[in-house]
């Protein structure tokens, strides 16, 4: 199990890294923290001939307070770092729980907020709650940058809008709205092993009690986040009950969804744990909007 | 007053070094001009070969040389029969096929090997690899166990008539009689299914074949060094003598890095002699799940007789054994099944018929438990489903079947995995059984916070499931004990060690005779030039097999010592005692000569030596049991499981076991806790994925899920009961297999009692989230 | 593994049986297929090149159509060998007129996946079979509208 | 191979300079160049945990990071934790609660615990199973690891 040979270049700018990609397009792959890639390279599964580093691009290593509450994270912040970063636990406890579901303690110290979003995987955290709060990725090529939502930059397993010329180089995600809740909920094999279902859920209360806005999005659910735009249109309006979250479980598992089934899960079981797991998402996040 | 070795929590001998990242693996080797070896291995698990082209793999730079099975000419011979079936069972049907270095024509596994590539580094033999051409021609596949003796089945070796590996059948007293005499019958039908070792390291060999000294020396990952030099030796035309091979520090073995004869065991030496340069081979996770053999796939047709008050009276269990596409190790498993399935029972009267049968899957061979983690299963699960129907509380069934204490030898008559009978020589299994019971608060979980739980929604489950272990089989083992004259005592043996402590446990049995710091005792394992006579490490037969032969030696030595020491002081031996590094006169201690000086003396430089002398206080001895001992235990489980998600959590863990003298109690322990990680395993996560046609489908730690430290119970409460075996100087039994022995069976009836208000029966092992799942729809 | 599924071609039956008949439009489904030459009347030999996220592996195939029931029905097999493994997996295709401009097809078929890809990248295959098909699909029904176009 | 690259890295606080392929593994460097053994390698896809070093003293899996990555940072192996001589107090711990059987996975617990402990001086027992849930162990069942990391952070904070 040793990774076959390729070219290596290590640039220590944005402008270096595209103009690398711009010249070998398709045989070139970026290299973030390499928790997925390096696996399949060693299995021989991947064979980029051309290997880009981004680790020593210092600039895209951040986490800023960006507006009206929200934040803004260079692509090649580390997910350990993410985790312990106090603006994060205080005002983004779903990113913090979610990183806290990511592989074991040494791939968090190695793994990437845009390297995992990039590598689109469906049973991917980040790429979960990236969409469940409508973050926005800033795309960069030569040819110059675009903006894109996290609900559009997902197209398959493991693909995504990017151009092999372009890279993601920063992620936005707005802060949660007053009198709002969350809930991560995952069901997986062992602790730290891929979701065999998970679902991510928000949800907003106004004055009177009742349901706001919602958003839930499945994960290791089909070949991408999986949005309930269905259990968002139930949910508007009304006041949470158990029989709501009931009816809105049901509906989600078995017309939002599309699980495949692997030697883990077969698709019975991976629809019969979104029923489950959303209905206590949505309890969750209501009593926590309740909290707050 | 002496001090008392045997018994004590004794720091490991080995640690620091492992501890500082100083110990040596194979993989540690280097030696200069060394050349490393990868594999071409076979995509599919039945095919015949067309073509191999390897022209473009040869030219490769850096490539030395890449040999298929026409290369190595009259050399290929497949590997030698390792276990024979056992001569004392009448009408035993056994057809041999063993593996061969590399394939010639059909291939019968996934993973098998076509071709080796030598080259400057494995880096450059991987993309060697990668540029050999086969050409197949893909044949059926037989993977079901079941459907492998249809008439209409393809064949795994088309020269059988069918796939039939062996037949076995085993009677004790007369079960068609028994089954008139009954109350009830209870019939069902099992499947047990396949898991894998997964040592933390993987397989390798160094071979190196000096070419001046006319030397080979082999470092291998083998718990079996002896075995491997004589046979290596054999294979190659050489003496006995110029083979050396090396078992240094192993990182786990568990049963398949046995005395194999694995392909690249064959293959890697004979390469080194070919090329006259030392080779390594190191094989990686991925081909471990394919190379490295595997067990436990057995269906099994049973049948149970009692009274209705619940006394056994007879069993019946036919069953089908996976043995995969050969079958070098013989009927071990089988027969170790077989020996199990009355478990620590009374059961008059038995019938058994093993089926073992080829399929298109690799290898099967002993792991961790071998074949007695299934006997215990399907007796165990028959109780629990005898005692539901006969509503008697599983406890009570158990113990009113059990084996008394004043039963012992017990004879159950059938012939064991050494083919000598099945005689249980000891054990105490009610007591046991009573210690497990208390230890986890059984009454009182039962009567009073089991009903709570439940009637708070909770779905909690109790179970207790007692079981036995042949073990310290013989045929024997051996060792030399030394005194040196700087008062050290030099230990060794061929014996090989792959984490179990014996450099401790074996040195404490010195100390115990000669009075020395068990830090002053060096012992040697696994090297053929240090000591050359034994077999190997396996059927849990350390503690009681190489610790007697230990135990021998140097009481040997204390012999000499005490005779020698007599002489030196003049004094009676029996005034004599050897404490600290010291022999003293017991009433009067100044008066003593230190272990070093005399064995100075026993090897005089000048002056004549009486007739019949022998050098220095040295001592060789050899243990040799008439059979096996009976390890026995009885362990508990209180779980927890979220019947909505399937997600289990273990409560409460309890191991009482019963491995006669304890000689490291914190060896023992530790033996108890990873036999207990595997068996959960065995249990919920570990099951080799095959698909209809032979492919592994999780062959990475990604996809096989072994324990981590989360899903382990928060603590294995361990407890210890004490009957000694007769059957050696010692006392000692095995457990290094114990604990993994009771897990599934435990488990199942844990679960079960858990989903009190679902009608399902556990019928088989391991279950998963999604398995269970599907038990409960249909339920 | 089994395939199983239901897709709309926006065209007569006849116009998406003949795209299905011509190798120079099929090779669009096969994802990176670079090229599919004819071997006999029914038989195709190329070179696709899977490209999944990482995973990333070139099978030299062979394309096979047989069973052919004019508009009715035909069998597909694909058979591919790569460094990583490789892939078998043939499926009947059932044609279902519902208009002049929309044809539906039925496809039931098997993927056998052996080797290293099928024995580490289990946990890819369902999700990854289904997206790759679907993406084929829509670029045969995408050249069919090209032709409509004319 | 000719495309070699000029590394510079230190390890357990040693400056070493060599020409290494890009491909090629920071474990198998650190073993096979270095000459570094005690870094074991058990899977070679990020599971197992056995190859855990700490890079700029966070724990890493060695087996899923080229060498070339490495240049110019700090990486500390098992072998720049303690001597023979005088054992780290957690490696004293492992010894003391026999927190190792085989001794082949035991190289990463201590790489990926003395960094855990350096941040984490006081943890809980679920916090100690956290963090060793990245590395596998097939012999001891963790618990004698759990208790040996318990008395380690006791012995660590009294000294």
């Amino acid at each position: 199990m040793k990774p076959p040979p390729f070219e290596y270049f290590a640039p220590t700018s944005v402008d270096e890294a595209l103009a690398h990609l711009t010249k070998y397009g398709y045989d070139a792959k970026p290299l973030a923290g390499g928790q997925s890639l390096i696996p399949m390279m060693n299995f021989r599964l991947a064979q980029p001939s051309v290997l880009v580093d981004l680790n020593n691009i210092s600039e895209l290593a951040y986490i800023r307070p960006g507006e009206s509450g929200g934040v803004s994270l260079g692509a090649m912040i580390r997910h350990k770092t993410v985790g312990s970063d106090s603006l994060i636990v205080d005002r983004f406890p779903l990113v913090h729980e979610a990183i806290k579901n990511i592989g074991t303690p040494q791939i968090r110290t190695r793994g990437t907020f845009g390297g995992s979003l990039s590598h689109a995987d469906p049973s991917a955290e980040l790429v979960t709650i990236s969409v469940v709060l409508n973050g926005q990725f800033r795309l960069l090529s030569q040819q110059g940058e675009r903006w894109v939502h996290a609900n559009e930059f997902f197209t398959g397993s493991f693909s995504s809008i990017l151009e092999p010329d372009e890279l993601l180089v920063e992620i936005k995600l707005p802060v949660l709205p007053e009198h709002s809740g969350w809930s991560l909920q995952e069901v997986a094999r062992r602790h730290n092993d891929f979701a065999l279902m998970g679902v991510a859920a928000t949800v907003e209360l106004d004055g009177d009690g009742s349901c706001k806005q919602a958003r839930m999005v499945f994960m290791s659910a089909g070949d991408r986040p999986m949005e309930s735009l269905q259990a968002e249109e139930i949910l508007k309006g009304q006041k949470p009950s158990l029989e709501l979250f009931q009816a809105v479980s049901e509906k989600a598992s078995t017309s939002d969804i599309d699980p495949g089934g692997d030697i883990h899960a077969s698709k019975e079981f991976r629809v019969h744990l979104a029923k489950v797991l959303s209905q206590r998402a949505l309890q969750e996040a209501f009593n926590r909007a309740r909290e707050n | 007053m002496a001090k008392k070795f045997i018994g004590e929590r004794v720091r490991r001998n080995e640690d620091a070094r492992l501890l500082t990242g100083q110990a040596l693996f194979v993989d540690d080797i280097e030696i200069p001009g060394m050349l490393h070896a990868a594999f071409k291995r076979s995509d599919y698990a039945h095919a015949r070969i067309l073509s191999i082209n390897v022209s473009a793999a040869r030219d490769l730079p850096g490539v030395h040389a890449v040999y298929t099975a026409a290369d190595m000419g009259e050399d290929w011979a497949p590997g030698p029969p390792l276990v024979s079936p056992p001569p004392s069972v009448k009408d035993v049907t056994f057809y041999s096929r063993r593996q061969a270095p590399l394939v010639k024509d059909v291939i019968r596994h996934a993973g098998e090997t076509l071709a080796v590539v030598i080259a400057e580094s494995r880096y450059i033999a991987e993309d060697a690899v990668d540029e050999i051409l086969v050409e197949y021609d893909p044949l059926p596949v037989v993977s079901d166990l079941e459907k492998a003796l249809s008439a209409d089945s393809p064949l795994v070796h088309d020269d059988l008539e069918s796939n039939l590996a062996a037949h076995l059948n085993q009677q004790k007293g007369d079960y068609e009689s028994a089954k008139k005499q009954a109350d009830v019958v209870i019939q069902r039908r099992f499947h047990l299914d396949r898991g894998a070792a997964v040592a933390m390291e993987n397989r390798g060999i160094v071979a190196h074949w000096d070419e001046k000294a006319k030397q080979l020396t082999i470092w291998d990952t083998t718990q079996a060094p002896i075995p491997i030099r004589n046979g290596t030796a054999s294979r190659l035309g050489l003496s006995e003598n110029q083979v050396r091979v090396i078992a240094p520090f192993i990182g786990g073995a568990f049963g398949p890095k046995m005395m194999m004869f694995y392909p690249e065991e064959m293959l890697i030496p004979w390469v080194s002699v070919q090329l006259c340069r030392p080779i390594k081979w190191i094989e990686d996770r991925r081909e471990n799940f394919y190379a490295t053999t595997s067990e436990r796939e057995q269906v099994h047709e049973v049948e149970i007789a009692l009274t209705k008050d619940g006394h056994i009276l007879g069993l019946k269990d036919d069953f089908l054994h996976d043995t995969g596409a050969f079958d070098p190790y013989g009927l071990t498993l089988p027969l170790n099944t077989q020996c199990h399935l009355m478990g620590p029972y009374n059961i008059p009267n038995f019938s058994s018929q093993c089926t073992a049968v080829f399929t298109n899957k690799p290898i099967v061979t002993p792991v961790r438990g071998a074949g007695r983690q299934q006997g215990i299963y399907i007796i165990e699960r028959m109780l629990d489903i005898s005692a539901a129907e006969l509503s008697i509380d599983p406890t009570v069934i158990r113990k009113m079947n059990f084996i008394p204490p004043d039963a012992f030898p017990f004879n159950n008559t059938i012939v064991d995995q050494a083919f000598t009978p099945l005689i249980l020589d000891s054990g105490n299994f009610v007591a046991v059984f009573e210690k497990a019971a208390e230890m986890i608060g059984y009454e009182k979980f039962v009567k009073e916070e089991q009903p709570r739980l439940r009637a708070s929604g909770k779905h909690v489950g109790i179970a207790l499931t007692p079981f036995i272990e042949t073990t310290g089989v013989g045929p024997y083992e051996g060792a030399r004990v030394q005194i040196e004259t700087n008062g050290k005592v030099n230990v060794v043996t061929g014996y090989g060690t792959q984490g179990q402590g014996h450099f401790t446990m074996l040195a404490q049995i010195v100390s115990e005779q000669l009075g020395v710091a068990v830090q002053n005792v060096r012992v040697v394992t696994g090297d053929t030039a240090e000591f050359h006579w034994g077999t190997g490490t396996f059927a849990s037969r350390g503690a009681v097999v190489m610790g007697n032969a230990v135990h021998a030696a140097a009481s040997g030595v204390r012999k000499k010592v005490l005779k020698l020491a007599s002489k030196v002081l003049s004094t009676p031996e029996e005034e004599l005692e050897l404490v600290d590094g010291v022999v003293r006169i017991a009433d009067v201690p100044d008066r003593s000569i230190s272990l070093g000086e005399l064995s100075g003396l026993a090897n005089p430089l000048r002056g004549a030596v009486d007739p019949g002398f022998e050098p220095g206080l040295e001592s060789t001895d050899y243990f040799g049991p008439q059979s096996g001992t009976t390890a026995s235990g009885c362990h508990g489980m209180i779980l927890e499981v979220d019947p909505e998600t399937m997600m289990v959590e273990i409560k409460r863990y309890v191991a009482v076991e019963d491995c006669g003298r304890v000689i490291n109690p914190l060896i023992v322990e530790g033996q108890i806790h990873g036999g207990v990680s595997m068996g959960l395993g065995n249990a919920y996560y570990e099951k080799l994925q095959f698909d209809e046609d032979g492919q592994i489908l999780n062959a990475s730690l990604a996809d096989y899920l072994i324990v981590t430290s989360r899903e382990m119970p928060k603590k294995v409460e361990t407890g210890h009961w004490e009957t000694l075996s007769p059957l050696n100087q010692l006392g000692s039994k095995g457990v290094g297999e114990a604990g993994a022995i009771p897990v599934p069976a435990l488990f199942a009836q844990a679960l079960q009692n858990a989903l009190f208000d679902h009608k399902f029966e556990i019928l088989e092992t391991p279950l998963s989230p999604n398995r269970l799942f599907e038990l409960l729809q249909a339920s | 593994m089994n395939i199983q599924g239901e897709y709309s071609f926006h065209g007569s039956r006849e116009e998406v049986w003949n795209i299905f008949r011509d190798p120079d439009v099929l090779i669009m489904a096969l994802p990176g297929t670079k090229s599919l030459k004819k071997i006999s009347e029914n038989e195709y030999e190329g070179e696709l090149q899977v490209h999944i996220g990482p995973i990333m592996g070139s099978f030299g195939g062979k394309l096979t159509i047989s069973n052919e029931f004019y508009l009715e029905s035909l069998t597909l097999t694909v058979e591919g060998n790569g460094k990583i493994g490789f892939v078998k997996g043939s499926g009947d295709v059932k044609f279902n007129p519902i208009s002049e401009n929309l044809t539906a097809i039925r496809y039931d078929g098997v993927i056998q996946i052996g080797g290293r890809v099928a024995s580490v990248g289990q946990r890819l295959f369902d999700t990854v079979s289904k997206n790759m098909i679907h993406q084929g699909l829509d670029k045969l029904d995408k050249a069919l509208q090209d032709r409509r176009k004319g | 191979m000719d495309n070699l690259f000029n590394l510079s890295i230190t390890v357990n606080g040693v400056l070493y300079e060599r020409q290494v392929e890009p491909r090629l593994l920071l474990s198998d460097f650190l073993r096979h160049d270095l000459g570094l053994t005690g870094t074991h390698v058990g899977c070679e896809h990020g599971v197992c945990g056995a190859c855990t070093i700490q890079f700029d003293s966070q724990p890493a899996r060695s087996c899923l990071m080229f060498a070339v990555m490495a240049h110019g940072h700090r990486i500390t192996t098992v072998e720049g934790l303690g001597t023979l001589e005088k054992l780290h107090p957690l490696q004293e711990a492992f010894k003391e609660e026999h927190g190792l059987q085989c001794g082949f996975c035991t190289p990463g617990f201590l790489t990926t615990l003395t960094s855990f402990l350096e941040e984490n001086p006081d943890p809980t027992e679920e916090e100690i199973r956290e963090a060793v849930s990245g590395n596998l162990c097939r012999c001891t069942g963790y618990q004698h690891i759990i208790g040996s990391v318990k008395l380690a952070a006791e012995k660590m904070r009294t000294n």
